[in-house]
């Protein structure tokens, strides 16, 4: 009575699980564990129409801007963390090409918790006073029926997909997430359909011996990756630091659509597998970016 | 124009002036770059046991073991005190017990209204700019904010194109009309001096000066006539100590440098 | 600037952050660490017209009725998890004593969610077509700004206190919590104070260095207190079992008043500290409730 | 009246004509006592792969290792695939990812409504029942439940007292106008038989009889003129292997000894 293994590889995921057209869900845990191996992926097969959803998304949502894969986003900030506006999206939005659904952190966090909860909306006090009513009709304001105070109501985001960079998971789906949490496990309830990409693929007994670091429940995911160095340049806990320098670089290969269009051949395009982009990375970058000072986390024990 | 000062670069004086801003004890909702390290500078100096809540669901209460530039850097995650979601962080925010959080800001208008998603010309778009991401949210919820941004005359207009972040709106009683529970800024940081905001018309007042800055540049760097306080200070400049700690905080000077 | 410790008795806690008539919330998990130490100092205090708040309270509820502590409950179930009714309870509203606000485990949970995010109400699809709004003002039946249909609202409870028995704190008020989780996350963020009763008191390393596993953070708590078998008869994870005698026991040792009478002058007014309840429970009880079979968690690193 | 069998008790067989209504694959919400069993009994026999939910915060896919009386015993957390919220485990029964749930019940009408609140006796409160617990939940939302009760006149009513937990409120329509988005009971499994529901009138039918029971005795106790199926058939005793099974999650017979 084994269950079926959900391991495949990205593309035969991105595949099966992201048509044109698709509403996804990623960079959940804002600044850490953005599955970047699985946004290459998904320019390399050069989906279109997609929308983007997520509270902010570091430079990923700009890099599948730039491949031209992107209709709609539904997202609090895009850009650049540390270095500020990112030009693919700045471009695309400018020029008309890219519909843009305004939110703050708050309400995408609300929107997923609605999607995630099963109601079609969720209260809240942000964006009052605020334009972002005026570029995102799924805001409205309401009176509460107890109090008669003005609310903001956030209508209900309920992906297609959800795409989760993890540490580690089983090949069912189970997998250990840690570090800040973000709206991971309201975007993965929210959802369709869940894309685990992990750094490494264990045996169902790591992820048993501590059921509350799983991320959402495993029969409720529909593909497993192993997708090692996937969050690349963002940082990982537990695996790698942010590589500071990949975002300052990368804002000068964004500047025009001609040198977006190189970095994207030879970041993206002429990247098959993790191997690859590993290689491509070079082993000096690799190990300085590797966990230096460690901290195990003391043990709790779930026995009976 | 400002620039950077015998003792320190102008980026260096807003970050300890808003450090400043930072009591003891208070619940801090920390943003990105500048603010983050004014936070930190505020925790190894006047401020230890304030408390810093991340929007990716970090709290901590101890400075990080190493120099970070954003706030999702592992050091930053480090015997924290609380690893969660933002969800969980954000209703901290949303039931009122932030004290004071900081915001960057593209453009802003005489009653604090921030903008930092569309700068229109002649009605039509001309910049998309990163859009709200938590700023919206503390600008409405924490007890007051800071609002730290370039002095330049195309960002102080008379009304912003957009308001991300609310502020004062149209001055007094719009936020309780707008609904909102609490909260409005209570300073703004600049390259050139610092402004509050009268505690009657809610209408922003310039309040201290940096080296070298008279109320002459400040005012030709400022698209509406800006309101100057009776008691107008010079901004104190950085001590020894506050800038070895932002030195150790910023070793590169990726954000306070010249 | 090392902070000040939180660190004092249960009787203490109690004495300062419980006033007769405060609303309370406990059993926050359900079945698993329900806070009985400080249920029962509660009940030695002799506190008066509590209200007591929870999704379910197995056997605590009805011992703290049975004490004349409490006016009122918001509750979704209030009995003996595996014999059924609870008497104590039953006499109370049977009599007219005791005050209900009828909630189900969903509307409890929202309630306190709501709480918790400083909304005046969460929506919610449960509860339409039953009898709950007429014995709970705190639910409305609301129509959807965005679908037109009808919900739920929960009006959100914000509970003076918040009583967590957790497996293991520092003295800061930083504690650790596994197993099933029940609402007890929102539980705390919504109480204007938590008391913390733990199993162990440790050193703040032990907590950071798994801060995933704190279920509140520490600058919120009020007290802690340092209760050994703290939620004893019900079971701990990482330290004791359930024990189903004392819950078949306690039936029949509440069937009359007279014999809660018994029972309490017993378990509770002779008991003053820890050392006592142990005592009590005798060598072999502890022995047999103690876990065999451990299963340790893998750890995790949060280093850099 | 029915009573123990030869072949096994009484309890013993409604749990394993619970366990019965479970497809495999399906996603069960747990509820206790009898119905804990029931799942556990299917998990062991014809469904491997079912994956059970429990209102405290446990998704769990493999039976516990050892018996347990109730489901915040360690043992069902031990080797759970998830340990979560209540909040968590609810919105996935709120957002449709639930096939089935059970429900026990104090008082029940010919629509499947449930009472386990409170038993009124001359418009005055008789006896007060512990209340709702999860079932409300389980009942409005579950694509279906299944409702395990004791067959006495006095708990088979015409009308409930109150509706703790929603049937079929008063025939077709009724859920679809109160807002519930789905589901409904499906079967009453009780001590003298099993009923479902006519998929037009939403009225229970008598479909299935214990061993032992008449049709005359199951009307006898019933408080209003019951239906029966024209398909009515005898329930079948549980398999030999079902007993075991059944005897080894439950080996003091707590639950199901006679």
């Amino acid at each position: 009575m084994a269950p079926a293994s959900k391991l495949i590889t990205l593309s035969e995921a991105l595949n099966r699980y992201v048509p044109d057209g698709a509403e996804i869900v990623m960079g959940t845990s804002l600044e850490t564990l953005i599955p970047f191996a699985a946004g290459h992926e998904i320019m390399r097969q050069r989906k279109r129409n997609l929308t983007l959803i997520g509270p902010i998304s570091d430079i990923l949502f700009d890099q599948i801007v730039g491949a031209g894969c992107v209709g709609k986003i539904r997202a609090a900030w895009v850009g650049n963390v540390i270095t500020g506006s990112s030009y693919n999206f700045r471009r695309a939005v400018e020029g008309g090409d890219l519909k843009m659904e305004d939110h703050s952190n708050l309400t995408v966090a609300m929107a997923l918790k609605a999607g995630a909860m099963g109601v079609p909306f969720m209260p809240a006090l942000t964006g009052l006073g605020s334009d972002l009513f005026k570029t995102n009709t799924s805001l409205k304001k309401i009176t509460c029926p107890f109090t008669g105070k003005t609310l903001t109501a956030v209508s209900a985001i309920n992906p297609d997909v959800a795409i989760i960079h993890a540490q580690r998971s089983d090949e069912y789906g189970n997998a250990h997430f840690w570090g800040n949490l973000g709206v991971t496990s309201d975007a993965c309830l929210a959802s369709r359909y869940i894309i685990i990409t992990a750094e490494e693929i264990v045996s169902p007994d790591v992820i048993e011996s501590d059921p509350n670091r799983v991320i959402t429940p495993g029969f409720r995911v529909s593909a497993v990756v192993h997708a090692p160095w996937g969050a690349h340049p963002s940082p990982v806990p537990g695996y790698y630091n942010r590589d500071h320098n990949a975002f300052i670089e990368y804002r000068s290969n964004s500047k025009t659509p001609q040198k977006f269009e190189k970095w994207m051949r030879d970041w993206v395009d002429n990247v098959k597998t993790s191997d690859d982009y590993i290689r491509l990375l070079g082993n000096e970058r690799v190990v300085k970016l590797k966990l230096i000072n460690h901290l195990l986390s003391e043990p709790v024990d779930y026995g009976y | 124009m400002a620039t950077d000062t015998d003792c320190c670069t102008l980026s260096e004086l807003m970050v300890v002036a808003a450090a400043r801003e930072i009591a003891d004890r208070e619940v801090v909702f920390v943003g990105m770059r500048l603010p983050l390290l004014g936070f930190l500078l505020a925790k190894r100096t006047h401020a230890p046991d304030a408390v810093g809540i991340y929007e990716l669901g970090i709290v901590r209460d101890s400075p990080a073991p190493e120099p970070i530039l954003t706030m999702g850097d592992l050091p930053n995650l480090f015997k924290a005190k609380w690893l969660s979601d933002t969800s969980d962080v954000m209703g901290l925010l949303q039931n009122g017990t932030i004290d004071v959080s900081f915001i960057g800001g593209a453009q802003v208008d005489r009653f604090g209204n921030l903008n930092t998603s569309y700068i229109m010309s002649s009605e039509k778009l001309a910049t998309r700019l990163p859009g709200s991401g938590g700023a919206c949210d503390l600008a409405g919820l924490s007890k007051r904010h800071i609002i730290i941004m370039a002095h330049e005359k195309h960002r102080f207009v008379t009304k912003v194109d957009y308001i991300t972040s609310p502020g004062y709106g149209n001055g007094a009683g719009w936020r309780e009309k707008a609904g909102l529970p609490r909260g409005g800024p209570s300073a703004v940081i600049t390259s050139l001096g610092i402004m509050r905001f009268d505690p009657v018309s809610k209408e922003m007042v310039l309040v201290s000066i940096h080296p070298d800055v008279t109320a002459r540049n400040i005012l030709d760097n400022t698209g509406w006539q800006l309101k100057i306080s009776d008691m107008l200070e010079k901004t104190p400049v950085p001590t020894e100590y506050e800038l070895k700690v932002l030195r150790e905080l910023d070793p590169e000077g990726y954000w306070t440098g010249s």
